[in-house]
């Protein structure tokens, strides 16, 4: 049983969405007991498949039974592992927390929306699991596909941010798949790590250079680097939370996992880091992306849309992390793609919930808040201490290691730019904070009813419960980044980079 | 010259895959109309299609079917078929852009219901307006 | 905007077109993609799954997996579009046209007013953009839409042997039907096929595929490896890959059928599958 | 070396790919881009790809065109570029 985990991990999800999409024809009751299992499953197969790799070394699984370069193999890491476990709970809390907000936001369409978000989580983890260039590209269409009709279905706005989405999306893809086929001509394979055995003596191949700048530029359109981040924020700011709430978390995440896995075991780092001479270069469009995130989140009047320029900034942290090119840097990125994805589920969620509450989310909306939502504001801070990077909330840790990985590489532009990006960060949620806590709600026309406004008006329970249980997530990463790093993430970092 | 002609010869579908690509993405950046970048789109996934399925072409040989059955040689010998691979790779690719474009044409039809126009610029004008209000 | 476009299509082309100089010449044989991996489907396909189009023992068997999430690519995107587009009839539907075939007299009855039974054989429902049936298309598609499901059929059997197979043939079998609903009408295509049919059978085709896999996973080997499913064949190895393919292969054109059809009905009808094209 | 009859039906293709994304009726654009599909079919064929071919004949020649139909039929046929 232990050997087919791999497997278990993706194909029961699959299933699970088929099955559901027929059961929203049948008995429409029974979509959400089928999600969740589905999703539970898959994320005890992940925990299950993380505990195999830790305490016996990486598992391979061959799809049909074909070796290697003939047919297509999931390799479970430790790179990879951990991240299967964040998307599977990521996917699952926030099924819970949106559960209530599906059912308003999308009558008789529940089971197609299920449906999607299965299929969504599934996309997600074939791409992290899997071993093969090509199959990449197809679990990337899937989970694009799912993730441009969960957008596409929010507010007035949300068909025409979703459809730039699609068009940026395609084009990103595209230049994957573009990527692959001249590797695939340069080579003959397909499979990871063939090609990775075939680099070194690829090195002054002219396909291969072009392969890796095609690639690249494929995921750093997927991933909205700056300044290819046009489509993020209408995107996530005006699709309905329910799926926001899933899709913000991993998509960025996911594509920076889909560079660090092409970037250390498709081109390897002797290529990328001694051989060409662009990670400097990449470095700093990672400050300008950190940068300008950083600035126009100032300019937002919205706390999605504020949100939404937040991971613009991320994405910068964890892509110039990588390319400093040291272990320091490579660790601060990955580690940041799990502490990253777990702040944004955070935030996302509370910002959910306070627009369940209020239908709105403009600053001037949330005056008074604290008081009418105290558990929800409690979740939210939790995730804003998170980001702004304050010990021992997860944020500090990650930020710790890139910015000591910055230091070690001499790039100091990138160590300030990360800390000018945690002040504005810290400005940005502290007049939130103003806001929220000292303003009153304000309600000019009745006075009257001044001490009505102020009481108690919580989310629903199953929102707030999955709030509190990433919250509390948030601060045991923190304390057991240590533990994450020299267990799992010192393994996945290639022995050659120091 | 003469060098040149053959270059072109020798890798003339290359070339071909290029400009199309280009023209496809000539379409989804400057094309006004939303159904116009769709077709751009899925020009630009054709490209790549044509691409791949010239890596795969060898001069004279046979299509990826084996012969086999009375009278048929019983060896069979790689070089004598067309490299079966990126075919295969690229019906997936086929599936996907239809995917894609059915996806988009839904939110097309969307995007048409919401404003009554499918010109961006228009549609642009429409969100300021609202916006100012 | 166009100036912008023109200047970086032209520098992207130049740079691709610069760097396709260094391509192995078209139609040469001898490059690494020819000769490294290729080799061994071409040689091993009779062998392994006894079927001699090597590109569907490569799509079903030695890279089935891809195959299965092309299928359910497939899938998504009519769900999709079901998601996006589909809104269900309100209850004061729209006005409506009925045509009283006696008289050929044609009725716009509107928003909320008293409809014809259901039923009716006098009263018909016709489209806003209504044409008079013609003879000819009618009966043409009407005799044609048997032997391309015939043909469809073929494809999708003939898939080992020949160019085809299930996503082809799934196609071919799906366009059989949105020729039925353009040469007639949507209501009357959605009568015989209707949504429900549609998304279910496009779930299970899908299911098909996985499930067939599945079965070998808890046959005890990996998963999608048809040749646990030999005892259940009673037959050799290569011969089960051979049948798991043709297992497959079905799954795919249900799965492709039912979600063209799908996908048709709702972009044609906008999502309110009363009037089509 | 390409086969001069591969170099036609793609000169072809680039032909109707521009014309594709120029023509000013969407609903022209739409049956020039079936040319196009099927154009492409047929060079796919002349490579030996039949597979492929086959595949794009029914998709892109054939059900793309009609969604695009579908689709212009409930948006409209105008446009301005």
């Amino acid at each position: 049983m232990v050997q087919q985990l791999p497997a278990l991990l993706i194909i029961v999800p699959l299933l699970t969405a088929l099955v559901v999409a027929m059961a929203s024809w049948i008995s429409p009751r029974l979509c959400l007991p089928l999600t969740f299992s589905g999703l539970a499953l898959s994320l005890a197969a992940s925990i299950g498949v993380l505990m195999e790799v830790i305490a016996h070394g990486p598992v391979t699984y061959t799809m049909g039974g074909w070796n290697a370069p003939m047919g297509i193999v999931y390799v479970i890491d430790y790179l990879s592992s951990p991240i299967l476990v964040v998307i599977t709970s990521v996917a699952i809390l926030n099924l819970i927390s949106a559960r209530k907000s599906v059912e308003e936001s999308f009558p008789g369409k529940t089971g197609a929306f299920y449906s999607l978000y299965i299929l969504f989580t599934t996309g997600m983890i074939g791409i992290v699991a899997t071993g093969d260039a090509f199959n990449l590209y197809v679990l990337l269409e899937i989970a694009a596909l799912t993730g441009y009709s969960l957008i596409g279905l929010g507010n007035d706005r949300a068909p025409l941010a979703s459809l730039n989405y699609l068009f940026i999306g395609t084009i990103g893809a595209s230049f994957y798949l573009l990527g692959v086929g001249y590797l695939y001509i340069a080579t003959g394979t397909l499979n990871m790590a063939d090609l990775a055995r075939f680099m070194p003596q690829m090195a002054d191949n002219s396909m291969v250079l072009f392969a890796f700048i095609i690639c690249m530029t494929g995921l750093f359109i997927k991933m909205a680097l700056f300044p290819m981040h046009g489509w993020l924020p209408n995107a996530y700011s005006f699709s309905s939370t329910a799926a926001t709430g899933v899709i913000a978390p991993l998509t960025t995440k996911v594509m920076i996992y889909a560079m660090i896995r092409v970037g250390l075991y498709v081109f390897t780092p002797a290529y990328i880091f001694n051989t060409l001479h662009m990670s400097k270069a990449i470095v700093w469009v990672a400050i300008a992306a950190i940068v300008m995130g950083s600035l126009l989140a100032l300019a937002q009047k919205s706390l999605l849309k504020m949100l939404t320029y937040i991971i613009v900034a991320e994405v910068g942290y964890m892509v110039g992390g990588f390319f400093l090119g040291n272990r320091m840097g490579i660790t601060g990125a990955t580690l940041h793609i799990i502490n990253d994805a777990a702040m944004t589920l955070c935030l996302f969620m509370a910002a959910g919930a306070i627009s369940y509450k209020l239908k709105d989310d403009s600053f001037a909306s949330m005056k008074g808040l604290f008081r009418k939502m105290p558990v929800t504001m409690i979740g939210f801070g939790a995730g804003a201490l998170a980001v702004i990077g304050i010990p021992p909330t997860c944020g500090f840790f990650s930020k710790w290691y890139l910015i000591t990985g910055g230091m070690e590489a001499g790039q100091y532009g990138f160590v300030a730019a990360l800390l000018f990006s945690s002040l504005v960060n810290a400005v940005l949620f502290f007049r939130i904070f103003e806001i929220a806590h000292f303003e009153p709600f304000a309600d000019p026309h009745d006075h009257h009813h001044h001490g009505h406004s102020e009481t108690v008006n919580e989310a629903p329970l199953s929102m707030v419960v999955p709030l509190l249980v990433v919250a509390a997530a948030l601060i045991v990463l923190g304390i057991y980044s240590g533990d994450i790093v020299t267990k799992i993430i010192q393994s996945a970092i290639p022995a050659g980079i120091v | 010259m003469e060098n040149l002609i053959h270059m072109i010869g020798a890798k003339f579908n290359y070339i071909a895959y290029i400009i199309l690509m280009m023209i496809g993405l000539y379409a989804l950046i400057a094309k006004n109309n939303l159904v116009k970048k769709i077709i751009g789109m899925s020009i630009f996934q054709t490209s790549i299609i044509l691409f791949y399925v010239s890596t795969a072409y060898k001069t004279g040989k046979a299509i990826p079917i084996v012969e086999h059955g009375h009278g048929a040689h019983s060896v069979i010998h790689a070089t004598d078929y067309i490299n079966p691979l990126p075919h295969v790779l690229m019906l997936t690719a086929i599936v996907v852009s239809v995917a894609t474009l059915g996806v988009a044409l839904a939110l097309a039809i969307k995007v048409y219901r919401q404003y009554g126009t499918l010109e961006e610029d228009d549609i642009n004008s429409q969100i300021r307006i609202q916006a100012g209000k | 905007m166009k100036i912008t476009g023109l200047v970086t299509v032209i520098i992207c082309g130049a740079l691709l077109i610069f760097y396709a100089m260094d391509f192995p010449d078209f139609g040469d044989g001898t490059s690494p993609a020819s000769t490294y991996l290729s080799p061994y489907f071409i040689e091993h396909t009779i062998e392994d799954a006894n079927v001699p189009n090597i590109v569907t023992t490569v799509l079903a068997d030695y890279r089935g997996y891809d195959t299965m999430y092309e299928t359910t690519v497939v899938f998504t995107a009519g769900l999709a579009c079901f998601f996006l587009l589909r809104r269900k009839e309100s209850q004061n539907p729209p006005a409506r046209f009925y045509r009283h075939t006696p008289t050929g007299i044609t009725l716009r009855i509107e928003e909320g007013g008293k409809l014809p039974a259901e039923g009716s054989k006098v009263f018909m429902r016709i489209d806003s953009l209504w044409a008079p049936d013609s003879l000819i298309i009618k009966n043409t598609c009407r005799l044609v839409i048997a032997f391309i499901q015939l043909f469809a059929l073929y494809v999708v059997a003939h898939g080992h042997h020949s160019p085809g197979g299930g996503f082809q043939g799934g196609v071919l079998l799906g366009s059989s039907i949105i020729l039925f609903a353009i040469s007639n009408d949507l209501r009357r295509s959605i009568k015989r096929f209707n949504e429900k049919t549609s998304a279910i059978l496009g779930a299970l085709g899908v299911l098909l595929y996985a499930g067939t896999g599945f079965l070998c996973l808890l046959l005890g080997a990996h998963f999608l490896n048809y040749k646990a499913l030999a005892p259940i064949f009673r037959s050799t190895a290569a011969m089960a890959r051979s049948h798991g393919i043709l297992c497959v292969e079905i799954g795919v054109a249900f799965a492709v059928m039912a979600v063209m059809i799908w996908i048709y009905y709702n972009l044609s009808s906008a999502g309110k599958h009363d009037e089509g094209l | 070396m390409s086969l001069p009859i591969d170099m036609i039906i793609l000169s072809l293709v680039v032909v109707s790919g521009i014309a594709a994304i120029s023509v000013k009726d969407l609903l022209g654009a739409a049956i020039v881009f079936s040319a196009y599909s099927f154009l492409m079919c047929l060079s796919w064929a002349v490579m030996g790809a039949v597979d492929v071919a086959f595949t794009e004949a029914t998709v892109g020649a054939g059900v793309s065109t009609v969604f695009c139909v579908a689709a212009v039929f409930h948006t409209t046929r105008r446009t301005k570029d």
